[in-house]
Formats: C-alpha cells, sequence, structure tokens
C-alpha cells in the first residue's frame, strides 16, 4: 500500500508540475484554457487521491470543487471572455521561452533543495506533494510576471493556487483546506468577475495590461 | 469562561456584520451614514469592555494583551473614520462623484471590512485569520475601484493581483507552519491554533519554520506595504476615496503586522530557527529609505502620504525586528501613533482636495492663508509624522533610534538618513502646500475637522503625557514580544 | 523654590501663547502679550539669580517618558544660562510692544512667540535626555514658525526649510549622542548617565562629535552654519534678536552640559575639534560678515564669528581641563561664558536697532541706507555703543571677554601635548585677525548705514523710532557699559558653574581695589574698565575744556570740501561693497574666491560702465550642494519603480522569493 | 601716595608735552637728511596753537559723531600713552590696564577716526577709512602676537612687569628680534609713515590717516593732530620701555631716579626720532595694495616668535 499510495501521489504532482511546465510554454490562448482545464483535473486527482489515502472525507469535497469550478466553471468562462474580446484566437508572444523554461527547470530545482532539508521530520509523501507544490508556486508566479495578457495572469494566478491546494491536501489531516479552497475560489471568481466588471475591453480596447499602464502610477 | 467578555469578542464580530447587512440594504445616505458612526461606535465600546477583563481563549477566537491593542485602535480609527467619511462623502454626493447606490454599497463594504479585519485580529487559528486578511484584502480593493475612472479601476486591479499573490504567499507559509506543526501537536486544528502553536514553538521543525516565514514575511509584507511588494499601496491611497485612504493607512496595514509579529514571536520562541529580526529590520530599512526618496518626486498629495505610509510601516517593522523592550515600545508606540497620525493627516488632505477641487500638489498653496484651520492642522500633522515633538511619533521615534544606536550604530545610522531624507521631502512639500500665496479654491465644504482634531490632540497627549496604564500595558506587550 | 516658579512662569509662557491664539490680531493683543511675555521673562531672571545653595535644585513631573518622567535641574550653569536668555527675551518683549505695531500679520507671531521663550527655558532647566531634546526641537519648531510669518516671501520659505532641515538634522545627532550615553537600557535621567561608567575612548569621542554635530549646527558652527545667515535676518526682527543673541547661546549650553558635565573627565584630543572649528568659524563668519551689504545678514554672520570665539574658549577650557590644569581651564571657561553674557547683549541690541531701521525705512540693505544719524540720532548711538561693544573696544564689555581668552591664551605654553602647542598660537592669530576684522566690519555697517548721506528717499525721510523699542535699547546698552566697567561681578557670578565643570575657578574678583580684575595674579595681567573709562572721560573733558579756554569756539557751516571736487550726489560716497574691496581682494580670494569684473567701455562708447562682485559661498558649493545633488540623484533613479507594469512589480516580487528561497537553501 | 599721584600725572604730562617736539624733530632731522633746511623742531606747537584758534569749518552733512570724534581719539590715544611706562614703572595707575589693553585703546582710536572719515559723506573719507581698515585688519593681530611674544617671555602683560622683567634677566632669545621687527613694521603702519603712507602728501589717491581727517579743519584738526603725534610717542616709547627699558626707575623710586629716568627717555625718543627719519629718507612710498604683504610679514614674525616660545617653553 504504502510505496503504491507513495507512487501514485508521486505520478499525479509530478504530473502537476509537468502541466505548469506546458503552461508556461503554451501561447495560444484556447490552448492555454485546455491545458489549465488539464491542469485542474490532475490537480483534482492528486486531491482525490489524498483522500483516498489520508482516509480524509472532506478532501472529496476539495476535490469536487477543484473539478467543478477549475475545469469546468471558470474555463468556460474565460473562453467566454476571450469570444467576447475577441482574441481567444490571439497567439501571444512569450519572450524566449528557452530562457523561460530553464528558469523555470532552475526553479524546480530550487524548491526542492529547499524543501526536502526542510521537511526531513515529515513523512516522504507529504515531502514529495510539498516539494512540487512550490515548484508548481513557483512556475505559476513565473507564468504571471512573464505574460503580458490579463488572461494569461489569470491563468497563472490559478495554476499557482492550484499548487497551493496541492500543498494543503499534502499536509495530513490539515483542517480547513474545504473552506480555503472555497476561498480562493471566491477570489478567483472575483478575478473573473473583475475583468468582466473592470470591462477593459470597453475602457481600454484590449485586455494588454500595457494598455492599462498607460494610467498607472496616476500618470495623466 | 467571563460570560460579558465573550460576549463582547462575539460582539466585535457580529455588530459590523449585521450592520453590513443593513446598510446593503438601507436607502437614503445621511441614515446611512448614522448607522454606519453607530455601529462603528457600538464595535468601538466593545473593544473598550475588553480591557479590564479578557476571556479565556477559545477554539477559534482568543484575546490576549497584543491583539488588544490592534483591536482598541482599529475599532477607534474605524469608528472616528466613520464619523469622518459621513460629511465626506455627503460632499462627494453633492459633487456627483458619488451616485447612492454606490454610497448604499460603500458603507455596506465599509462594515465588512470592519467585521473582517475585527475577525482577523481575534482569530485564534492561522487559517481562519488568513481567510479574514483575504477577505479584507477583497472589501478594501472593490472600495478602491468605487470611483470607476480609469486609474481607480487601474489601481483596483493592481491592488487586486499584488494582493492576492500575498495572500497565495501566506497561505503557503501557513501551510508550512502547520507541517511543522503537525509531528508535534498531531493531525487536526490544534496544529493550527495560536495558543497551542505557541505553547510547543520550541519543539517544531526549526528548518520548516525558517522556509514558512519567508513566504508570511513577503506575503503579509504585501500587505503592510514593505518594499519591495509595497506597489499596490500608492495608488490604491490615492484612488480610493480618502475614508478609504485613512482605513487603509490607519487600519489595514497595521492588521498584516500583527500577522507578521505573531509569526515572529512563533519564530523567536524556537531557538533553532533563525531569528526573524534580520529580515525584518532589512524589509524596514529598506522600505524606509526607499519610501524617503520616492516622496521627492510625487506630485499627488495622496500618493505623496501614502509613500510616507510605507516609511513608517518601514520604520515600525525595523522596531520590531531589533527587538528588546526599548524597541518593541517604541514599535508599538509608532504604530499607535502613526494610525492616528495617517488617518488625521487624510481627513485633512481630503477635504483640502475637496476645497482646492485637485490633488495636485503643485495647485495647492498657502493653505494657512485661505483656510486656517485645514492650513494649520495639516502642518501640525505633518509635524507630527515627521517625528517632531511634542508629538507622540518623537516618542518612539527617540526610542527606536537612541536604542538602536546604543546596541547597533551602524544601523541606526542608515535609519537615521532615511529619516532625515523623508523629512526633507516632507517638508519641502508641506511649505509648498501650507504657506505662500494661496491658490484659487474650487468652494466651501462643511469639512467636520472635529475626529480631525480629536487625533492631533490625542497625539499632542501621548507625545508629552502617555498615560500610565497605557504605558504599563504596552510595555508588558512589548515584553511579550521578547 | 526658584525652580518651581520658573516652571510655573514657563508653563504661564505657553498659556500666554494658547491665550494669543485666541486674542483677536488687534494691537492692543499684541501689547499685552508683549508685556505679559515681559513679565515673564523677567519673573524667569529673578528666578534664576535668586541666590541658592551650591547643590542644584531638582524636581520631576510624570510627564515625558512614561517610566522615566520629565527631570527639571537649576544649578549654576543653568542658573546662569536662564539669566542671559531671559534678559534677551526681556529686552526683544519690551521692544516688541513697540514693535508689533509695524507687524502686518501679528496672528502669524504672537501664538508662537511666547511659545519660543518658553521652549529655551526649558532646554536650560531640562534633566533627562527626552525632556532636553523635546524642549529643544520645541524651541527649533517654534522658531520656524516666526521665521516663516513673513511667507509670501519665496527667500523666507527657502530660509524656513533650510532651517527646520538643519535643526532636525542637529536634534537627531544629538539623540544618538544621548542614546550612546544611556547605553542600551536606556538610562535617560541625566542622574543616571552622570553615575554610568564611561564608555571606551571610542564611544566618547562619537559622543563629542555628535555633540558638535547637534549643538554645532544650531549654534552656527561652520561648516553647518549655512542655515543661520537665511534665518535669522527672515524673522521679525525681535525675534531674530532672540535667534541670534539668545538661541545660539542655549545651543552653547546645550554644548557644555554634554560635553563637559554627561561625558566625564575630558581627553586632551577632545578640544582640538571646538578649538579648530571654532577657530574657522570666526574668521569665515566674520569675512563673510564684512562682505555682507544685507544689515540682518551681515549681523547674523558676526554672531557666527563670536560663536566660533565661545567655541574657542570651550576648547581651551577642555584642554586645560584634561591635563588638570584648574585655574587656567575655569579662566577659559570663564571666558566663554562672559562671552555669552556679552554677546548675547550687544547681538540682540544689534538687531533690535536693525530692525528700527527697517521699520523706518523699510530697507535692509546698507548700500541703500546712510545719513541715519540725523533722522534717528538715538537709535543710531545705541547701535553705535552695539558696534564698539562687539568690536571688543575698551571700555565696553566686549573687549573684557576678549582679553580673557587671550589671557588664557596665554597660559597655553605649559600645555604638554605638542599638537595643542602647535595649535593654540595658530587659534590665536585667528582670533586676534577676527576681533580686528570685526571692528572694520562694524565700521563700515555703522558708517554706511548711518553716516554720511542718504543714499535713498525712504532713508532721507526715516522717523525716530517708538518709546518702547528705545528703552529696550537703551538697558541693553547700559548692561554693556555696565559689564564693561565692572567686569569683576559678572566673573565672580561664573565662578560657581566653573566650579562646578572645570573643577577650579579663578580667583574671587570682589575684593580688588577699584573694581579691576585679575584672573590669575595682579602681577600677571589685570584689568580696570572703570579707571579706563574715567581717565578716557577726564582726558575727552579736558581736552574740550582746553579748546574751550585758549581756543576759538568760532563754527561756520559749509559744503564738505573733499580735495575740491564737485560732490553733489550721494552717490559719490563711498559704498559698502567699495569699503569692503581691500578685504575682498586680499583675504576674499582665498575665502571666497571673490573676483571683482570691470568692464569699462573705451572712450567713445557710449554703454555705460559695469562693476560687478563674484562671491562663491565654498562651504555651500563645496558641501551642501554635493549632496543635494545627490539626494536628486537617488530620488530620479528610484522614481522609476512608481510606474513601472505589473508585471514589472510581481517581477520585483518573484526576485525578492526566489533570492530569499536562496538564501535559505545555503543557510547552513 | 600724593608723591605716585603727582608722578602719574607728570607721565601725562610728560608725554603730552613731548609728543609734538617728536614729531617737530623727526621732522627736522628728515629735511637735514634731504639737504634742507626744515621748520624748527617746535614748529609743531606753532600749528597747534595756530588751528586752536582758527575758527572750525564744518561740513553741511557733518554730525554729533563728527564734532565729538577728535576729542575720544585724543582721549583714547592719550589714556594710552600714558599707560605705557616712560621715565619710571610700577605707577599708580599703570596696572589698570595692560599692553592688550592698550593696543585695544589705539582700536578705538582708529575706530572713530574711521567713522568721523565717512562721517561727511565725502568719497575720500571713505577710501581712508577703508584703506585704514585694511591695515588695521592685518597690523592689530600682528601687535596682538607680539604682545604675545612678549608676554610669554616676561609672564605677564603688564608693561611695568615686562619691563622689569627686561631690566633683571637679560638674555637673549630670537623671539625678540622678531618682535623688534614686527613691533617696528606695526608702528610704521599704524602712524601712516613711509613707506606705508606718507604724511606730508595729500596727493589724494595715496594718502590713508590724511583723508579721514580730510574734512577736519581748526581746533578738531588741532586735537586729531596732537592725537597723532601721541601715537607715534606711544610706539616710540613702546619700544624703547620694552627693547631698552634702561634707566627706567623701578617701582617706589625716589625723585632722583625719576628724573634720571626722564632724561633716559628723553634720549631714547631722540634715538628712536633720528632712526625713523633715516629709514623714512632711505625708503619710498609702497603701492596701497603691497602694504598688506608688508603687514603680514609683521604677522608671521609675530607668528613665529609665539611657535618658538609655546615649543622652546617645554624644553
Amino acid at each position: 500500500m504504502g510505496t503504491l499510495a507513495f507512487d501514485v501521489a508521486h505520478l499525479f504532482a509530478g504530473g502537476l508540475v509537468l502541466v505548469s511546465f506546458v503552461l508556461l510554454y503554451q501561447d495560444r490562448m484556447t490552448g492555454l484554457i485546455n491545458i489549465f482545464t488539464l491542469h485542474a483535473i490532475v490537480l483534482s486527482l492528486s486531491v482525490a487521491w489524498q483522500a483516498y489515502v489520508q482516509h480524509a472525507p472532506h478532501l472529496y469535497l476539495t476535490a469536487a470543487i477543484a473539478i467543478l469550478f477549475k475545469a469546468v466553471v471558470i474555463p468556460l468562462g474565460l473562453r467566454r471572455i476571450m469570444v467576447r474580446l475577441r482574441i481567444h484566437r490571439d497567439i501571444e508572444v512569450v519572450g524566449g521561452v528557452g530562457a523561460t523554461m530553464l528558469l523555470g527547470i532552475c526553479l524546480v530545482a530550487l524548491s526542492l533543495v529547499v524543501m526536502l532539508p526542510a521537511t526531513a521530520a515529515a513523512a516522504p509523501l507529504a515531502r514529495e506533494d510539498l516539494a512540487f507544490a512550490l515548484s508548481v508556486v513557483l512556475l505559476g508566479l513565473l507564468m504571471m510576471v512573464t505574460r503580458r495578457n490579463a488572461i494569461s495572469q489569470v491563468v497563472g494566478f490559478m495554476s499557482l493556487e492550484n499548487g497551493l491546494i496541492l500543498a494543503a491536501t499534502g499536509a495530513k489531516g490539515m483542517p480547513l483546506v474545504v473552506e480555503i479552497s472555497v476561498a480562493f475560489s471566491v477570489l478567483i471568481a472575483f478575478i473573473v468577475i473583475g475583468i468582466f466588471l473592470f470591462r477593459i475591453r470597453e475602457r481600454f480596447d484590449t485586455v494588454d495590461i500595457q494598455e492599462l499602464d498607460r494610467v498607472r502610477g496616476g500618470r495623466r | 469562561m467571563n460570560v460579558p467578555a465573550l460576549d463582547s469578542v462575539d460582539a466585535l464580530l457580529i455588530v459590523p456584520a449585521l450592520a453590513g447587512l443593513v446598510l446593503a440594504f438601507l436607502p437614503g445616505y445621511r441614515l446611512a451614514a448614522g448607522v454606519n458612526c453607530v455601529a462603528s461606535g457600538l464595535a468601538f465600546l466593545c473593544a473598550c469592555a475588553l480591557l479590564p477583563h479578557r476571556p479565556a481563549p477559545g477554539a477559534y477566537l482568543f484575546v490576549d494583551d497584543l491583539n488588544v491593542v490592534f483591536v482598541v485602535l482599529s475599532t477607534f480609527v474605524g469608528f472616528t473614520t466613520s464619523a469622518y467619511s459621513a460629511s465626506y462623502i455627503g460632499h462627494e454626493i453633492a459633487t456627483g462623484k458619488l451616485n447612492p447606490a454606490h454610497v448604499r454599497f460603500y458603507h455596506a463594504m465599509y462594515q465588512s471590512m470592519m467585521f473582517a479585519m475585527n475577525l482577523a485580529l481575534l482569530a485564534n487559528n492561522i487559517g481562519l485569520m488568513w481567510v479574514a486578511v483575504e477577505f479584507a484584502t477583497l472589501t478594501t480593493v472593490l472600495m478602491v475601484g468605487i470611483h470607476r475612472t480609469p486609474e481607480a479601476l487601474e489601481a483596483a486591479w493592481k491592488y487586486f493581483i499584488l494582493g492576492s499573490v500575498g495572500i497565495a504567499l501566506a497561505l503557503f507559509g501557513t501551510i508550512l507552519v502547520y507541517m511543522s506543526a503537525e509531528p508535534v501537536l498531531g493531525e487536526g486544528s490544534d496544529a493550527m491554533v495560536w495558543t497551542s502553536l505557541m505553547q510547543h514553538a520550541a519543539a517544531f521543525s526549526p528548518r520548516l519554520l525558517n522556509v514558512a516565514f519567508v513566504f508570511l514575511m513577503l506575503g503579509y509584507g504585501t500587505k503592510v506595504g514593505l518594499a519591495p511588494m509595497h506597489a499596490w499601496l500608492p495608488d490604491a491611497h490615492a484612488e480610493g476615496p480618502t475614508p478609504i485612504s485613512a482605513v487603509l493607512s490607519g487600519l489595514l496595514l497595521n492588521v498584516a503586522l500583527y500577522a507578521i509579529l505573531r509569526f515572529k514571536m512563533l519564530l523567536a520562541a524556537n531557538a533553532a530557527a533563525i531569528a526573524p529580526g534580520p529580515l525584518m529590520i532589512a524589509l524596514g530599512l529598506a522600505s524606509l529609505i526607499f519610501a524617503g526618496f520616492m516622496l521627492y518626486r510625487r506630485d499627488d498629495i495622496k500618493r505623496l502620504f501614502a509613500y510616507s505610509s510605507i516609511e513608517h510601516m518601514g520604520i515600525v517593522t525595523f522596531a520590531f525586528g531589533m527587538g528588546g523592550p526599548l524597541a518593541n515600545f517604541a514599535g508599538l508606540l509608532h504604530m499607535t501613533m502613526h494610525s492616528l497620525t495617517k488617518s488625521a493627516i487624510f481627513f485633512a488632505v481630503g477635504h483640502v482636495v475637496q476645497v482646492k477641487g485637485t490633488q495636485k500638489i503643485a495647485d495647492i498653496r498657502g493653505l494657512t492663508e485661505s483656510h486656517p484651520a485645514l492650513g494649520w492642522a495639516l502642518v501640525a500633522g505633518v509635524m507630527a509624522i515627521a517625528g517632531l515633538p511634542p508629538f507622540g511619533v518623537f516618542m518612539s521615534e527617540f526610542l527606536v533610534v537612541s536604542s538602536t544606536f546604543a546596541r547597533q550604530p551602524l544601523l541606526a545610522i542608515p535609519l537615521a538618513l532615511g529619516l532625515l531624507v523623508a523629512f526633507g521631502a516632507l517638508l519641502l512639500r508641506l511649505v509648498g502646500l501650507a504657506f505662500g500665496e494661496p491658490s484659487e479654491s474650487a468652494g466651501e465644504v462643511e469639512a467636520s475637522v472635529v475626529p480631525l482634531y480629536v487625533h492631533l490632540a490625542l497625539v499632542l497627549l501621548a507625545g508629552l503625557w502617555l498615560e500610565p496604564h497605557v504605558a504599563a500595558w504596552f510595555r508588558n506587550v512589548a515584553a511579550l514580544l521578547g | 523654590m526658584p525652580l518651581t516658579l520658573a516652571l510655573c512662569s514657563i508653563a504661564a509662557l505657553l498659556c500666554v501663547g494658547a491665550l494669543a491664539v485666541a486674542l483677536a490680531q488687534s494691537l492692543a493683543a499684541s501689547r499685552v502679550v508683549y508685556a505679559l511675555c515681559l513679565g515673564l521673562s523677567l519673573i524667569l531672571f529673578a528666578a534664576a539669580v535668586t541666590p541658592r545653595g551650591a547643590a542644584a535644585l531638582s524636581t520631576a513631573l510624570p510627564l515625558g517618558l512614561p517610566w522615566i518622567g520629565a527631570h527639571f535641574r537649576l544649578d549654576a550653569l543653568s542658573a546662569f544660562f536662564m539669566a542671559v536668555v531671559n534678559l534677551g527675551g526681556a529686552a526683544a518683549s519690551l521692544y516688541a510692544i513697540g514693535y508689533g505695531a509695524h507687524e502686518k500679520h501679528p496672528s502669524r507671531i504672537l501664538p508662537f512667540f511666547p511659545v519660543f521663550l518658553a521652549g529655551m527655558n526649558l532646554v536650560l532647566l531640562a534633566d533627562d535626555a527626552f525632556a532636553f531634546l523635546v524642549a529643544w526641537e520645541f524651541m527649533s519648531l517654534s522658531s520656524w514658525a516666526l521665521v516663516m510669518a513673513h511667507h509670501q516671501d519665496a527667500e523666507n520659505r527657502r530660509a524656513g526649510y533650510v532651517y527646520l532641515l538643519m535643526a532636525s538634522f542637529g536634534t537627531l545627532a544629538l539623540l544618538m549622542a544621548f542614546g550612546l550615553l544611556a547605553g542600551s537600557a536606556g538610562a535617560y535621567a541625566f542622574a543616571d548617565i552622570r553615575e554610568a561608567a564611561r564608555g571606551s575612548p571610542w564611544t566618547c569621542g562619537l559622543v563629542l562629535a555628535l555633540a558638535i554635530l547637534g549643538a554645532g549646527s544650531k549654534a552656527g558652527l561652520a561648516p553647518l552654519h549655512i542655515w543661520l545667515p537665511l534665518a535669522h535676518p527672515a524673522a521679525p526682527s525681535q525675534v531674530s534678536a532672540l535667534m541670534s543673541g539668545v538661541m545660539t547661546k542655549v545651543a552653547v549650553y546645550g554644548f557644555i552640559r554634554i560635553v563637559f558635565d554627561l561625558l566625564g573627565a575630558p581627553e586632551f584630543w577632545w578640544s582640538m575639534a571646538p578649538l579648530t572649528l571654532g577657530a574657522i568659524t570666526a574668521m569665515l563668519g566674520i569675512l563673510s560678515a564684512t562682505i555682507q551689504s544685507d544689515l540682518k545678514k551681515l549681523l547674523a554672520y558676526s554672531t557666527i564669528e563670536n560663536i566660533g570665539v565661545v567655541f574657542v574658549a570651550l576648547g581651551l577650557a577642555l584642554a586645560f581641563k584634561s591635563n588638570g590644569m584648574a585655574l587656567p581651564a575655569a579662566l577659559a571657561f570663564t571666558a566663554a561664558l562672559f562671552h555669552v553674557f556679552n554677546h548675547a547683549l550687544f547681538k540682540s541690541l544689534l538687531f533690535l536697532g536693525a530692525g528700527a531701521v527697517q521699520s523706518a525705512t523699510g530697507e535692509r540693505d546698507i548700500e541703500r541706507l546712510g545719513g541715519l544719524i540725523h533722522a534717528m540720532p538715538r537709535t543710531a548711538f545705541l547701535f553705535l555703543g552695539a558696534c564698539v561693544a562687539i568690536s571688543a573696544l575698551p571700555p565696553l564689555n566686549g573687549f573684557v571677554s576678549e582679553w580673557l581668552v587671550f589671557q588664557a591664551i596665554l597660559l597655553s605654553p605649559s600645555l604638554p601635548q605638542w599638537s595643542l602647542k602647535l595649535l593654540v598660537p595658530a587659534v590665536g592669530v585667528a582670533l586676534a585677525l577676527s576681533a580686528a576684522l570685526c571692528a572694520g566690519c562694524f565700521v563700515r555697517a555703522f558708517g554706511v548705514a548711518f553716516l554720511g548721506r542718504a543714499r535713498s528717499l525712504a532713508a532721507k525721510t526715516a522717523q525716530e523710532t517708538d518709546p518702547w523699542s528705545l528703552a529696550a535699547m537703551s538697558g541693553l546698552l547700559a548692561l554693556c557699559l555696565l559689564a564693561g566697567l565692572v567686569p569683576s561681578y559678572l566673573i565672580d557670578t561664573i565662578t560657581p558653574a566653573a566650579k562646578l565643570f572645570v573643577g577650579g575657578h579663578v580667583p574671587t574678583q570682589g575684593g580688588i581695589p577699584w573694581l579691576s580684575i585679575a584672573p590669575i595674579a595682579e602681577s600677571r595681567s589685570s584689568y580696570n574698565g572703570l579707571l579706563v573709562f574715567l581717565f578716557m572721560a577726564f582726558s575727552a573733558f579736558f581736552a574740550a575744556w582746553i579748546v574751550r579756554v585758549f581756543g576759538s569756539t568760532a563754527l561756520r557751516r559749509g559744503p564738505a570740501w573733499d580735495c575740491g571736487y564737485p560732490d553733489q550726489s550721494p552717490a559719490t560716497q563711498y559704498t559698502g561693497s567699495s569699503f569692503a574691496q581691500p578685504i575682498r581682494r586680499t583675504l576674499g580670494s582665498v575665502a571666497f574666491v571673490a573676483r571683482d569684473h570691470l568692464d569699462m567701455p573705451a572712450p567713445g562708447d557710449t554703454r555705460p560702465a559695469r562693476f560687478g562682485v563674484e562671491i562663491h559661498d565654498r562651504v555651500w558649493e563645496g558641501l551642501y550642494a554635493p549632496i543635494l545633488r545627490a539626494v536628486d540623484f537617488c530620488a530620479e533613479q528610484l522614481d522609476r519603480t512608481h510606474y513601472l507594469t505589473i508585471q514589472g512589480y510581481l517581477g520585483l516580487v518573484f526576485a525578492t522569493l526566489v533570492a530569499l528561497l536562496l538564501a535559505i537553501a545555503i543557510w547552513p | 601716595m600724593i608723591f605716585d599721584l603727582a608722578a602719574q600725572a607728570a607721565q601725562m604730562i610728560l608725554v603730552l608735552s613731548l609728543a609734538p617736539l617728536l614729531l617737530g624733530f623727526t621732522r627736522k632731522v628728515k629735511a637735514r637728511l634731504l639737504r634742507r633746511r626744515g621748520a624748527p623742531a617746535l614748529q609743531p606747537y606753532r600749528d597747534l596753537l595756530r588751528l586752536m584758534r582758527k575758527e572750525v569749518v564744518l561740513a553741511d552733512d557733518a554730525s554729533w559723531l563728527f564734532r565729538c570724534a577728535p576729542y575720544l581719539i585724543f582721549a583714547a590715544t592719550w589714556v594710552a600713552a600714558a599707560l605705557v611706562p616712560t621715565f619710571a614703572t610700577g605707577l599708580t595707575f599703570s596696572w589698570s590696564a595692560d599692553l592688550i589693553a592698550i593696543t585695544a585703546l589705539l582700536g578705538s582710536a582708529r575706530f572713530f577716526l574711521a567713522l568721523a572719515g565717512m562721517d561727511v559723506g565725502t568719497s575720500f573719507g571713505g577710501i581712508g577709512a577703508s584703506r585704514e581698515t585694511m591695515f588695521a585688519s592685518l597690523a592689530e593681530p600682528a601687535m596682538i602676537m607680539i604682545v604675545f611674544v612678549v608676554a610669554l617671555i616676561a609672564g605677564s602683560t603688564q608693561l611695568s612687569e615686562i619691563a622689569f622683567h627686561m631690566l633683571s634677566h637679560t638674555e637673549l632669545r630670537v623671539s625678540y628680534g622678531l618682535a623688534l621687527i614686527g613691533l617696528v613694521i606695526v608702528a610704521i603702519a599704524e602712524n601712516g609713515r613711509i613707506p606705508v603712507d606718507n604724511p606730508a602728501t595729500h596727493l589724494e589717491l595715496t594718502m590713508v590717516h590724511e583723508a579721514m581727517a580730510l574734512e577736519y579743519s581748526g581746533r578738531h584738526l588741532a586735537v586729531i593732530e596732537l592725537a597723532a603725534a601721541l601715537k607715534l610717542l606711544l610706539y616710540v616709547s613702546l619700544i624703547a620701555c620694552i627693547f631698552a627699558p634702561w634707566g627706567l626707575a623701578p617701582h617706589g623710586a625716589d625723585l632722583r631716579a625719576m628724573a634720571f629716568g626722564a632724561l633716559a627717555y628723553v634720549a631714547k625718543l631722540a634715538v628712536g626720532g633720528f632712526l625713523l627719519a633715516l629709514f623714512e629718507v632711505s625708503t619710498a612710498k609702497m603701492r596701497v595694495f603691497r602694504v598688506p604683504d608688508f603687514l603680514g610679514a609683521a604677522l608671521m614674525l609675530g607668528l613665529l616668535g609665539t611657535l618658538l616660545l609655546f615649543v622652546s617653553r617645554s624644553l
């Protein structure tokens, strides 16, 4: 049981990291959304597995939220926005894919170096989880830094947050995971609504953040 | 279990929550403003009720010397600000900057923000605290964007993104803390409860705590507005309604700082973990000096004082980083004084902007000539925030600088230089704002200067005579912080 | 009892300030306020001079730092300075009763004037670091408000800005000094600091340096003096008199309190800094004064010179004290305090006179004055008296302190350290030079402003100033004369302070026949202002009598001869700048890189000839301008971060996170 | 007591009565050296009387200061001159002012003369005052330095003590020489003699002292001239008293000693006057802006002497 549980969890967590890399690589808008859906599915699988391993039924709820909200609702919403803004065919230029990838790999290495010794006390399962979670978080942040487009920034943020959920579920018997995931869903919902609400298109004619920069810092 | 006190703890959450609900549907701005004031006043009274006797810590909420300081302070500022916002919002409506729907939304959000902050301060559970801080972020974001101007939206968006990232980092740190506690305290919520965490901190895995603190420092530090995570702060202050600027500077930053302090205590209690001091000192000094230089190029009066908030948060963080009874006392005092003074300044600034019809520093001149009451109040406020006697900030800066110089001269010198640089900028702007030939005014406003003068009076009093009980109370909190 | 009285009257002064806010801006109100200030200053003066026991009076109030409280103490030193301060304060208030009538915005002055007085007195009484600094900064702040009284003038706004900035720089320096003295435990009460064991030489050196930075910047010690010639003239004249005559003395008090009292037994090398800086300050100050044409600026620079003299004397006292030479130390210390007293008197008088001139003519530029001795003879006489006094000419008081300083220098060959042996004579030359230049400077000031013919209509039509002002000025001059004629009593009043801080004292002067003074011994040196004065009076009258008896008393008025040159217009008179030209050429070329530009058109060319003088302030250009440029540069560079994109900011956060994680990873 | 007072008075009268004579004598010698017959030595007395009898022509813009100044100048100079031991040391009031005070008294005389020069508001008065100020600003410190040298050697700034010390210890020091040269230079500059200034000239642009007194006439001029003469006498007797104190009657000496002292004093004056005349005819007047160098030399000499003493004191 132990090794199997470990291997499967390893598989899912590693898969999540892998998908993060793909996200980092992907430059087509629609493709981005699809891969994010995949990201969410992998996450929910790993969460479900954790629920099964830890015999923590409430984690199934988290998994359900993940699959429902992140794999269905959000992608649909984003698609609609993109169609609305007529950017679903856009291809965002990702500056220096190679460099980004390289940086991403360094980040994974860093997170391993930081986490594994730090969690020496914890169970190997948790250690793996945490290390991969950190790398997913860092990759998500890297994606936010490298993308100029509001939607891909949101996607980056959500992948980051997937990493957090991974970590939370990985932490054995951590309470409030459900609440936290709910809170996060709300947050993301706000972001997505925010894009609607701010009607970036009407105001700025594009979702390109650079347009927002026109008025940044109160510069008239 | 002390019944009335517990009630007051719950009341601190229930009152704003209910008020928020009511206000969401209450038409008519005067009534709403009244309810807002009353609710905030009630919250303040409940907070004061905590002073005499503390309830035993519960599973989710608890009260100790440390967070009482914050609760009382934030409810008080929340109260005065609500009083101020009554007249301010009135003028905004009169000039058509806000419509009634917005105002309803505004009041509802105001109360829910108070709710979130109280929850964050009273939470006995690191997860709950995190949720509360996140909620507070959301509400403030919505209020920053309330004007719907491109600048406002941009500010809100920036605040939103940066704030969310900060929150995310903080969550990761929280998870790590749980991880480090879980082997000792076993699975379940026990490993997330402050009181038990503090008791067994010594046994936690130090390396995990170190990593956790990095994430927490950056995460909550974003909300404190420490450089280089400060970017959201100036725009949020400048574009939101002025009462919100006052609340942001006066409360929100403190709440985030409170979180950092808690975790600092946790690390301090663990001998093997790295001392959290150096990191806080570094970030504090960076913020102080950075903000000091940023003050020079500001052309927008609210951004100016927003940067000065960054500067002072830097000082406070520095002081707590130094640690020791003197520095901690100074830090607490400085934080309190800063909340009072800075919100007072924003009260003044709000009216100034209304009477002059602009936020451009260059277009505001000779206030002491044209509006003596406001002008001199602004002068007094800036003098106070710049740490000149007889105001209270001087006492804290005196303690910080002198004690630091006695212990770490090399740290005190950049500190002093940063203070001097910042003072130079503030004074330069102040001379331009308050003196010289007055610029033309947009029109009169019925400004309620009472909250403004109350704050200044308190700061003045604290500078001359710190009430012995308050002093004793602060001192044992300082001892608590170690 | 005196201490309580003092504290009460200080509180009363504060109340007067509050009252002034309430009172209307009427002339009567200002008269009332100033009259109250006058009365309270006199009470404070009485409190200072009432005989006390040898022991210092002290008390503590539950104010200030909660666990320390506000300590107040009245010892010989603070009593002496309190007397000086309140003499100045009383004179200024009396003057202002009349002068205040000219003020356009009394509401910007009345509230702060009493507060300013209160602040200065509080500094002298404070006995713990916090109270001291609060009072100190309070003094700065209130005087800043007074400097900003005429804020419509951009020049004044700049002055106020520089002033307050330098003031808080000084406060920070003092704050650090106290922090070092109090130690990390935070024993801020002076009593505890005195008890505490002395730190390492480095600590003491640091404290000394900080004390010089802090007190020196307030006193106007070069190169921290730049604010002084800006701020002092900007304030209304009664305030300029206070700032220049009195506030700088409070700064000197601060220096003495820290270095002589709190810092414990001195090392000989401590004296180097005050000696050198003092000499430089004296020279620089008086040279700058000599080339000024703005009367109040000129006076401000001469204040700087006198501060330099005081610091030289203090440095000598330190040097002697560190070598255990009690008597010479006492002599130097006495000289310093005597000069403090004198300067407070005549500099206040000079500023008040300048104020009278300004209110009568609306001019501060001596190039547009002249002939005022006809229009306002009384003011002219009083101003002349002050000029004689400040030029250190017998029989007035300025000479006595100068003389004492020289006597102290003459004792310094017996100092064992070679460095001091070489330093002190150089300092002596600097002092002698500055004394001589001072006389020239005030010949110029008085000659151009008051003598000759009026250079402007305003000067021609000036009216004599009001009796209140005249009364104030006459009182000051009388005191100058008194201190010059019977210096022995003043020396004896300084003695206790000297005993307290340098462990020795000059022999009691009261008993010496003919009221003369002999600081060390009759045979070594003695001076008797009274006799000199009597002799001069006698010989003057004798000469006049002889002339009256044997000579003719016939007198005819006629046009000036002036070697027969036709000389109608006043423009042909020697101007201030032409008077200063020789000094400018000889010494100014070194001190200010001063250049005269003369553009003389060729014969037949009808364009006017032009004459220009180019002066460089080396201190500003060498020290302050670079700092300003550096700050500006940093501000410019950092300001870019205000305009980054969101990714930019996220990048910052990301970079910080990664950097910290790396740090954690490589942490042992 | 009476005797002491009388001696004091005698000294005052003596200097007052001898001053014009010294002036006249110097002029006479100068004339002789230039192969002129020259005016008799008593001429200055005549001039003074004549001037006193003349009416005063006062410029329209002259103020009260202009009319008081001569008497103040005279008083300051006379008191200063009377304080320098001439024939006896330790006179009754000799202690009432020391060498520094004497320097300062001369300073006040100069102060008022300069003011008087500016009072009428003519250009020449200004020139004179400004140049006098410049000279003084160097001459005075030089004088102070010389005082330091002397005082450090004698251990006192009291002239009587100094003279007594010089008499008692006859030692030869470098500092003496430096001080002597410095003092001579200062004396020449202070009295406006060649090469610094030419007392005989009225060529406008070169004059300094005369320019300040230009507007004076009648009795005022007389008093000022007398003061100038006193000043010359003062410096000569100062040099004599410090560097040639022979024949000075000690404190509490009897009448004979004093008489002898007086004779010695007159002799010294004669020598001084002769040397001055000799020096003046053997040099030419220098440009105004070279005078600072000349006086600067004196200052440096004084400083050098002081330094030497400071250093040697510890050897």
